[in-house]
């Protein structure tokens, strides 16, 4: 068993748990191309999770598959970080949350590409163009938004502002980070902060608005599976039929 | 008149009419209205399988399920980029589905009760449009024919789908054999009555049937598409090992087809007036998506005025 | 086994499902005392559920207790009107849908007191002194809100709209429910459509509003285990954490 | 002056003090802010355990649950009602909660991740919170007191049902066993400190306690408090079979009391400033559902004051 398998349940939770909030966004979105495109960027991280599930079962010893780790966990052995499971909010909210964890993704698979891991560094190599892609995407919307209407432009700020609280806990460096970064498998999250926040602050500037200022509070303790109150919730609906029928098939 | 003459032309030498060419009115206004209701029911029918798309109960059936779901978007699109070519504009067509005056398929004011729902849709649901669309595919409208040969070759991938997940389910445990017979309980007789009403023998009169097959929009009778979906389903129903709710159901050896009990038709009008199980909630969904994105369209419509302007302004902005 | 445990299904089910949702305003109510109030009324429709279960378990030989009940069933098998399932709206909604739900419960309890089931009767005895104050409850706040502002007017008017196409599958005489009246168990829902119309109509005249027209689409099905869209949602929460831990007790 | 006189005297004979007795300005502030925090906490510890309402694992434990977070509100109620007695209403106090210039206490803000939570808020913050009360009975002013007796007779019934969930948990399967300790391991260190800072020894000078004691609102200092709740909470862990997460808990045969570890203050603080998990949620979700509430109310005013005139006016609907 390989002391990293932590880490990579911290990269296969946060896609699945964002997977499953931009899920709800289908028969929800504000044009039919919208539905169609958060569907897709939601297909996409969920691939990727599924891509890493069953490697970790591997080498963690446990031989679990993907829906071992999906429907048979409690919210206890979550790592994902507090910004993938709050709330759908409005549009501005989401466009805002999927620059940043986008911005976020394109550094971290970048990294992920020359992991010794060479599952990790396939799934990387095939996830960077598709994380390219959504960053593209959000870059559109914050871009339109902001230099839109004065109530776009009013939102698109907010927005940025809500997600703002969220955004430090990508970026701690936990145990488990640590250890992988020392085995070349995984990055200090840390080291990717400044490509991130350079990346989305010419995004931001593009669209005529502001980065906030660091608020009081921050969320922390997803990797420790320590999660804000909608994970509970997430985890019931994600979970409910498969843990109606134990032992089923699907 | 001229464009009589033409129109009859080609529809006699079985040609495509495409949007350039002269066609009659009623033509024109008879494809608006069907080939919106078809958009309007791609669309709507995103909503009933979208109710399990967060519940799905594994994450390959998840992402099954998304893609289906995506793909019904496109459906959409492809469909209301066919009905433009006639002159109608999409937001014009989606107004019309929000305050009523065009409808979409019955069949999506029934609801998704279980998973199981979501196969006994795939393998119905789709199983039946299938039946109804590919003759569409030589329809005499050349955007709508292209479009249904793009929707066909998707619509049986989804019914293979939906046949395998109630594959699934029969080889599973007693609960799941359960559920799979009673999404198949549910969604059997609404499926036939998809085909629309009875509109041949006495029937035949009165009803849109003629007409659309004359102008080469149609190409078979509601009763016989119906009789051709039971043909075919009655075996697969069989390698599911599922019993079809009907015990009128059996081989008709002498007509060469299965014959099976009577539709209950006041139940069809019931739904289609709008008091089925889901007709409200199904357009409310869709007007507060719609309602609620309003502000986002308006700020990406303003965008590109903006955007626009400059380039025509300064005339060189067009690359960035 | 009993031929009426069915229609004694219906009577649990409708009570468990509005307690889940009324205990969802603790924390969310307009005051602190409706906090109390409402959690109140819960609790008084979470104890209804709770003495019927068990007596249904015994009568139709399943032996189920209160937990295989609630915590057990897929949502075929659940046997609520759509009314209680709904998802909480505003207080105006709540008060709606209390007012008709108690006048409901008021009527029926009244019937059910002379049940030829002595436990039924039993439960019908408490259930009554019960909702007739959820009853009180719910029409001094309907009058408040009517005659208030005109905000509140505004608001409660259209509560009333609203609602009104879940009442009429309060009334329905489905099968279980002749069979149970029939052996004097039950109580056809249809006799209690007068007594409750007539109720609720005097508290909307005093709230100086009308009663809305019938509205061309109604629920129904809910007797049958077809449910509208919230109720699998409604489950995934009631039952998530008991299905995650088969065989536990608590 | 007199009133200070006649204050002091009734202080000194160990008398109640009541709302129609003269106090000191600064006695009367004292007690407002801490009454007021101590009917906040009880309306944001509503919350925490609200979250597993509609999730409880068994029909009773969510009758029991419902009856709990209905008592707090009940206690928020009288304790808003003793803080009137002072001069100040209640809704100026909710305001003054919501923009954050009066606190609750600082362990609400952490999490509710598990259902055994409610088990350790239960036996350990409900512990501790009468641990405080108790000495807040023989309080020196009268209202508070009376309402701090109704309180604590409640607060033991909840540690009591806080133990008997963990108990029956750690009786449980390993799954259970492990939430139970996982929730004892979180809410341990927070209930020590929720008796707040050091006020013994060389910490005594600077902090409140005091002049608290002097004025008979305090009885106990914060230390003390602290290690009677530790030398309360060993044996029923014990009892349960939960390992308290301290390595330097032990008997201390010489002090006749347990010795304990080290508390975080530096966690304290950054919570207590606002930093923790659910500062932010905990003050929004409050904000969130007085302002829905606004409207009603309103109503509610303005129908009271329609029937006051009407009763003013004619004299004989008071009786409606």
């Amino acid at each position: 068993t390989q002391p990293y398998a932590a880490y990579l349940v911290g990269l296969a939770d946060d896609v699945l748990v964002y997977a499953q909030r931009l899920a709800e966004w289908m028969t929800n979105a504000p044009q039919i191309e919208e539905d169609m495109a958060l569907g897709n960027i939601a297909l996409d991280l969920l691939g990727q999770a599924r891509a890493l599930y069953p490697h970790i079962g591997a080498i963690d010893g446990t031989g679990r598959g993907e829906d071992d780790f999906a429907m048979q966990r409690g919210e206890r052995d979550w790592r994902n970080v507090h910004l993938v499971e709050q709330e759908r909010g409005d549009f501005a909210d989401e466009m805002a949350r999927l620059l940043w964890f986008s911005a976020y993704q394109v550094q971290l698979q970048t990294a992920l590409g020359r992991s010794t891991d060479a599952v990790v560094a396939g799934v990387a190599g095939k996830a960077l163009k598709e994380v390219r892609y959504h960053l593209d995407h959000a870059s559109l919307w914050v871009v339109r938004l902001g230099d839109g209407t004065e109530e776009s432009h009013r939102r698109m700020q907010a927005a940025l502002e809500r997600v703002q609280p969220y955004l430090a806990e990508l970026f701690d460096d936990d145990e488990a980070s640590v250890v992988a970064a020392d085995l070349g498998v995984g990055v200090l999250p840390s080291s990717l902060r400044d490509g991130v926040v350079e990346q989305v602050s010419r995004v931001v500037m593009q669209a005529t608005l502001s980065l906030p200022e660091s608020s009081k509070w921050r969320s922390r303790g997803g990797r420790a599976g320590i999660h804000s109150r909608p994970m509970g919730y997430l985890l019931a609906e994600l979970q409910h039929i498969a843990r109606s029928y134990p032992g089923a098939t699907w | 008149d001229a464009v009589g003459e033409d129109f009859d032309a080609l529809i006699a030498a079985d040609q495509r009419i495409e949007p350039r060419d002269a066609m009659p009115e009623k033509y024109r206004e008879t494809l608006i209205r069907q080939i919106a209701q078809h958009a309007h029911s791609e669309i709507i029918g995103m909503q009933p399988e979208g109710n399990w798309i967060t519940r799905a109960p594994s994450l390959r059936r998840k992402a099954i399920l998304i893609a289906k779901v995506q793909d019904e978007a496109g459906h959409g699109l492809y469909l209301y980029s066919a009905a433009e070519t006639l002159g109608v504009d999409r937001a014009e067509l989606l107004d019309r589905l929000h305050d009523g005056r065009q409808k979409y398929s019955s069949i999506f004011n029934y609801p998704t009760l279980t998973w199981a729902d979501c196969g006994a849709i795939g393998w119905l649901v789709d199983g039946a449009a299938i039946m109804n669309q590919v003759p569409l595919c030589r329809c005499s409208y050349g955007p709508y024919a292209r479009a249904m040969i793009r929707v066909c070759k998707e619509e049986s991938f989804h019914q293979r789908q939906g046949f395998e997940i109630l594959w699934t389910l029969m080889r599973g445990t007693p609960e799941q054999q359960a559920m799979a017979q009673d999404a198949a309980d549910r969604w059997w007789w609404p499926a036939l009555a998809m085909f629309g009403p009875p509109d041949t023998g006495e029937a035949a009169k009165g009803g849109h049937t003629e007409q659309s097959m004359a102008w080469g929009i149609k190409r078979f009778s509601n009763d016989d598409l119906r009789q051709k979906f039971v043909d075919m389903m009655v075996p697969q129903a069989d390698k599911l090992g599922i019993v079809l709710p009907d015990p009128e159901l059996r081989w008709n050896e002498e007509r060469g087809h299965y014959d099976f009990g009577e539709i209950d038709w006041d139940e069809f009008w019931r739904v289609l007036r709008g008091d089925g199980a889901c007709n409200a909630e199904r357009i409310a969904h869709r007007r507060r998506a719609h309602e609620d994105g309003a502000w986002v369209r308006e700020a990406a419509n303003a965008y590109a005025a903006k955007h626009a302007s400059t380039v025509t302004a300064t005339g060189r902005e067009s690359a960035a």
